[in-house]
């Protein structure tokens, strides 16, 4: 992200606004946006071919909820929060509500977009067991409240932790973990569904998704969208801003396909078969795996990264279920709190190419290239501040809404689905 | 649309940016019809869910070949101001024209409208007269008010101060194509079992697949930022601020529309629509295509806000009238394309309507003090098209009605066009 | 492809802007995949929904990681003219190479070759002869092929005055998967039912969602956008002109070959037929793919309308054949592949050609007075390369048959894929 400084350059826009080269970094970031957005097809798909049929429709009805809501609170304060101009500081921004006196409108489209995949991801970890309205409330919490600041503090010129030179190309910890971490405390304070651990004897049984098909699909869109939410961060093609876009293009689909492999792979040691959902996850843990480092990274090391993505997501996954029983319905605790705390954690080890975004500090270089470990401390607390305040501030949320019963759903709706009494129908009629 | 230099040079390095921002937007909308197609099969009863992806698939092919073979140049031929203000006379078969990245985007834009239609009279007509209709719309009815609303000498274009103003289509797009539909979808009748014989009380009919709808809509959305941004017809000489500016407003309009329509819904039911949300999210999107260049952020809100409302008491309004309209196309292109077109004269900033002009101008949204000039002209425009598009397209129904190509039988209505006329069902489970 | 200046500086903005629009185009041809998945999850039956899936994404993973190992450098190593016109020898890993860009771009290009192969295999064969073939194309059959059509001194580049013209790969990529699709269903044999034991005549197997197979070809031409027009490796020097060029002719093609089957089968047979209709889409995309940047629309809406019958014409005999193609992928890609590059030496015209090869050139269209010479090279070319193929996937699926690889047990086909191999079926309602 903004190792390119945007907020800078829109600083010194004035005087090249009417430039071909603004032009074309303004395409550059709009082109991207719109692919960012289209995350949340992607995203939809994949976490509705992952419940059963009788919640599809409410899990729908959570994504468009999220997407329309994240834009208006963003717009309204998220944004303010995040990026405002006025009275600078290292936590939170001021200024620029509603969009007053703001012209950078492309910056606030990719970011908007950013932060509705946060809030997406966050809430598929919630899926099939929350009231509908908590989805509502919980997206203005998290635009808001928890993610702008983690953004002011890792991407923002006056964040504390970007003066420190944290490395988080793409939102590893900005999108990932703080999503991640939300998911993890909502569908832990939720429970598990019924049904998805044995009541005598506690052993997990699965709770097939209803359709692979749209599962794939949606993890196709992601793949394709990803492209334009790892480049797009680069924030413009122009002065050399071109050759870590193309860099980002090679790592991300290397790191992909590799997390997808490894996968299948341990699926077919372990079980005697191809895993396919499990092989998508990994293919979308290995997209995560890649975000905070993609641009600096050689490809050879996307391989290794993405290799262990796979692993970390699949240990995750079976740890989360059967040591700490959390049922997740689509995974998002695994692939993304724990693919972006690799991811953040990576890029110490790795890196070698490009320069921080904070321009007073230059990459050290990863451990591997003899740049020492003092990246590393700086992206470790990164993680665990992110970790904290997102953590602390959801788990105060569904506190509240659980005190007040409004979390979960009552046992008869669960059983009947939640399209049945939140909707009214069900989402599909073959007669 | 258009107002920016059309017919400007093309020449260097910006020019080569320009088209390709027109090309990547073109793609886009391109890509709607993917959107539209799995909306309107996800709302149709799955016996029925073979038929409308034809039809889609028909309305994009046949539509695309007539729009190069004559709709193009009925609609940008002459584009020189000396020339007809009724209808344009040249560039047919893109015959001596080359610039080829308008037509591919014009294109697209006709593909859209055209297919608006088909959801209006889903389920129940011939996919004969889908054939007749698409050929009628692209090659006549559409470029016909297209010519009049963007072509540089379109006569809507020359009143007033200003001349009509539609960025990207809410008058030609939108209206033209919900208004058909409408009419279509008033002239085939309801659905059999969707009004009760004896009260008349409306009963629903719900489609097979809320996943595929949602799908479609997104992708609409997704191609929606084509559609509006690419109307800039390019980035350089400021124009990036004005697609900005664009995306901007039509998602804040868009996320504000679908927000209204489901808080209002669960107030007043105490239940979460799916369908209506989304509906009106799309409502949003269709009342930004005129205006989202030419608003404030907030306006785009209040834009939104009011889209809801329009669409829902159309929608509404159409089953008072028994009018049966599967998917809500006309309630959402038409209607709420009406009121985006309308907003133009009430929303619009001088500033901001000066730079789509690329002149001073005084007349301006009648909020900001911009006099009713603005609000008046864009309503003669938006009655102007709306009764072109009745009176052609009642004759085109009226005759396909009396050669008995609109309807098909009831017996196969009941069992299921797929079935009969495409050899089979959609689905094998 | 290439055949614009592929190894010229990279520096400043144009070369940005030249970058940009390779990745977007990139980004586009990575999304087939998806288009590609869908479409074959739905043509088979609902119980190998779920192994065409993961043969789908494996191929692009594991395809993806062995071009990046091997294949590219194979293909697109040592670019100067004075290395070997039959393999290329250097950048494996992508050591010491730079332009990532172009890198990616081609990458996109194999994954779509490898995807092609498996919708002709589908619902029989082993997730695991899967990979084999995957790793076999990836890493040896592609790139040879891509090296001597597309790099500098690949030998069929260099005979003849222009040498052989491929613009985006429908010999490359289309006829390569076609031709090792044809070979592989042939060898494995039709799926069990699929020919009536007796009387030998084809009974059909219907796909179990249309709807999937529809969202599949609507997202295959949105990514062919980006296959078609991207391969002018950048927008600077008037390539944004052959790019919109390629954008209007491919979709005429598309258009017209769609059209052409509609109304064929509805006059033959009294019914529309979707999946043959989106599968002439499909052909006719095919079709362009060769020759969309060096023709005029009225000739891309010839080649369009032939294209119908080549892919009608190849699906009815591979049926008299026997040979089983679930997706008519061969059909598809193999025929209307070998007719786009055909046409090359048909209807290319002088003024395109010239501009696409960046000098003057007196051997073009035959049609066009062009003489036979560049007709003759592309013959020569499709042979050579469909030589190649044969001779390697032959062998690669013999052995494999050989030792029982290939083809599941009768027993499981009947079950169906998912139950056994993939862990349970696709599909909970």
């Amino acid at each position: 992200m903004e190792q390119f400084s945007m907020s800078s350059s829109s600083d010194e826009a004035s005087s090249s606004e009417y430039s071909l080269e603004y032009y074309m970094d303004t395409s550059w970031i709009l082109d991207a946006a719109n692919l960012v957005f289209f995350m949340q097809a992607g995203f939809g798909m994949l976490e509705a071919g992952m419940v059963r049929a009788k919640n599809t429709k409410s899990i729908l009805l959570k994504n468009v909820i999220n997407t329309a809501i994240c834009a208006i609170s963003y717009y309204c304060l998220g944004h303010s929060f995040a990026f405002g101009k006025a009275n600078p500081n290292s936590f939170m921004g001021f200024g620029n509500y509603f969009l007053m006196d703001y012209n950078h409108y492309a910056y606030w489209m990719i970011q908007w977009a950013y932060a509705a995949t946060a809030t997406t991801i966050a809430t598929g970890a919630m899926a099939e067991r929350l009231q509908l309205h908590c989805y509502i409330l919980f997206t203005l919490v998290q635009t808001v409240l928890i993610y702008p600041f983690v953004a002011h503090w890792i991407w923002s010129q006056n964040g504390w932790l970007f003066d420190l030179g944290i490395v988080d190309f793409a939102g590893g910890a900005v999108i990932h973990i703080v999503a991640g971490i939300t998911g993890a405390c909502g569908s832990f304070l939720l429970g598990p569904r019924i049904g998805r651990f044995n009541q005598d004897s506690g052993k997990p049984k699965n709770l097939p998704g209803h359709s692979v098909v749209l599962m794939s699909l949606g993890a196709m869109i992601l793949w394709y969208s990803w492209y334009g939410y790892t480049a797009g961060a680069s924030m413009g093609m122009t002065k050399n801003r071109v050759i870590p876009a193309s860099r980002v293009s090679v790592v991300v689909t290397l790191s992909a396909a590799t997390g997808l492999v490894t996968v299948l792979a341990i699926g077919k040691i372990c079980k005697g078969h191809y895993d396919l959902v499990k092989g998508i996850n990994g293919l979308i843990a290995g997209l995560v795996s890649s975000t905070s480092s993609c641009a600096y990274i050689e490809p050879w090391a996307a391989i290794v990264i993405g290799f262990i993505g796979g692993i970390v997501y699949y240990a995750s996954s079976w740890a989360l279920l059967n040591w700490l029983r959390l049922d997740d319905p689509v995974d998002s605790t695994a692939i993304h709190l724990f693919g972006g705390c690799w991811s953040l954690i990576s890029v110490a080890f790795f890196a070698t190419h490009g320069r921080v975004r904070n321009p007073e500090i230059t990459l050290p270089g990863g451990i591997f290239y003899g740049g020492g470990i003092s990246l590393l401390w700086v992206q470790l607390v990164g993680m665990v501040l992110a970790i904290l305040w997102a953590g602390f501030l959801s788990a105060i949320f569904f506190f509240t809404m659980d005190y007040f019963g409004k979390l979960r759903v009552d046992v008869d709706t669960e059983l009947a689905g939640l399209d049945n009494s939140n909707d009214g129908s069900r989402a599909y009629t073959f007669d | 649309m258009e107002y920016l230099e059309l017919n400007g040079t093309k020449e260097g390095l910006s020019a080569a940016v320009d088209d390709m921002w027109v090309l990547n937007a073109t793609y886009l909308v391109f890509y709607m019809q993917a959107g539209f197609c799995m909306l309107e099969a996800g709302v149709v009863r799955a016996k029925n869910a073979k038929s409308i992806i034809i039809k889609s698939i028909i309305d994009t092919a046949i539509g695309s070949l007539l729009f190069w073979a004559l709709g193009f140049g009925l609609a940008f031929g002459n584009a020189d101001k000396a020339s007809n203000p009724i209808i344009g006379t040249s560039h047919f078969f893109l015959i001596n024209y080359d610039n080829l990245s308008f037509f591919a985007f014009q294109w697209a834009f006709c593909a859209t409208s055209i297919t608006i239609v088909s959801g209006s009279l889903a389920e129940r007509i011939h996919v004969t007269s889908c054939l007749v209709y698409t050929i009628a719309m692209s090659a006549f009815i559409y470029p016909l008010s297209a010519h009049w609303v963007w072509s540089y000498n379109g006569w809507l274009r020359q009143i007033g101060t200003n001349g009509i103003i539609d960025f990207s289509g809410g008058i030609v797009v939108h209206i033209v194509g919900g208004c058909i539909g409408l009419v279509g979808t008033y002239l085939v009748g309801p659905r059999i079992g969707r009004f009760d014989s004896d009260s008349g009380k409306p009963k629903p009919l719900p489609g097979h697949s809320i996943t595929l709808y949602t799908l479609g809509a997104f992708i609409i959305w997704y191609g929606f930022y084509g559609f509006n941004t690419g109307s800039t017809l390019g980035v350089s000489g400021g124009r990036i601020n004005i697609a900005s500016r664009s995306a901007v407003t039509m998602t804040i309009s868009a996320c504000a529309s679908c927000a209204t329509t489901l808080l209002a819904i669960k107030i007043k039911s105490g239940k979460y629509d799916v369908v209506k949300s989304v509906n009106s999210l799309l409502g949003g999107l269709v009342s930004s295509a005129a205006v989202c260049s030419i608003v404030e952020p907030w306006a785009a809100f209040i834009i939104g806000c009011v889209a809801a409302f329009v669409y829902l008491g159309a929608s509404t309004l159409l089953l008072k009238l028994r009018i049966d309209d599967p998917l809500d196309s006309s309630a959402i292109h038409f209607a709420c394309g009406v009121w985006g077109a309308l907003s133009v004269g009430l929303f619009s900033t001088q500033e901001n309507l000066s730079l789509i002009l690329k002149r001073e101008t005084n007349v301006y949204g009648l909020f900001f003090g911009g006099g009713f000039q603005q609000l008046g002209i864009q309503l003669l425009g938006i009655i102007i098209v709306i009764v072109w598009c009745l009176f052609t397209s009642s004759i085109l129904f009226l005759i396909m009605k009396k050669f008995h190509l609109l309807r098909i039988e009831p017996t196969k209505e009941l069992v299921g066009i797929d079935i009969d006329h495409i050899g089979g069902p959609a689905y094998y489970y």
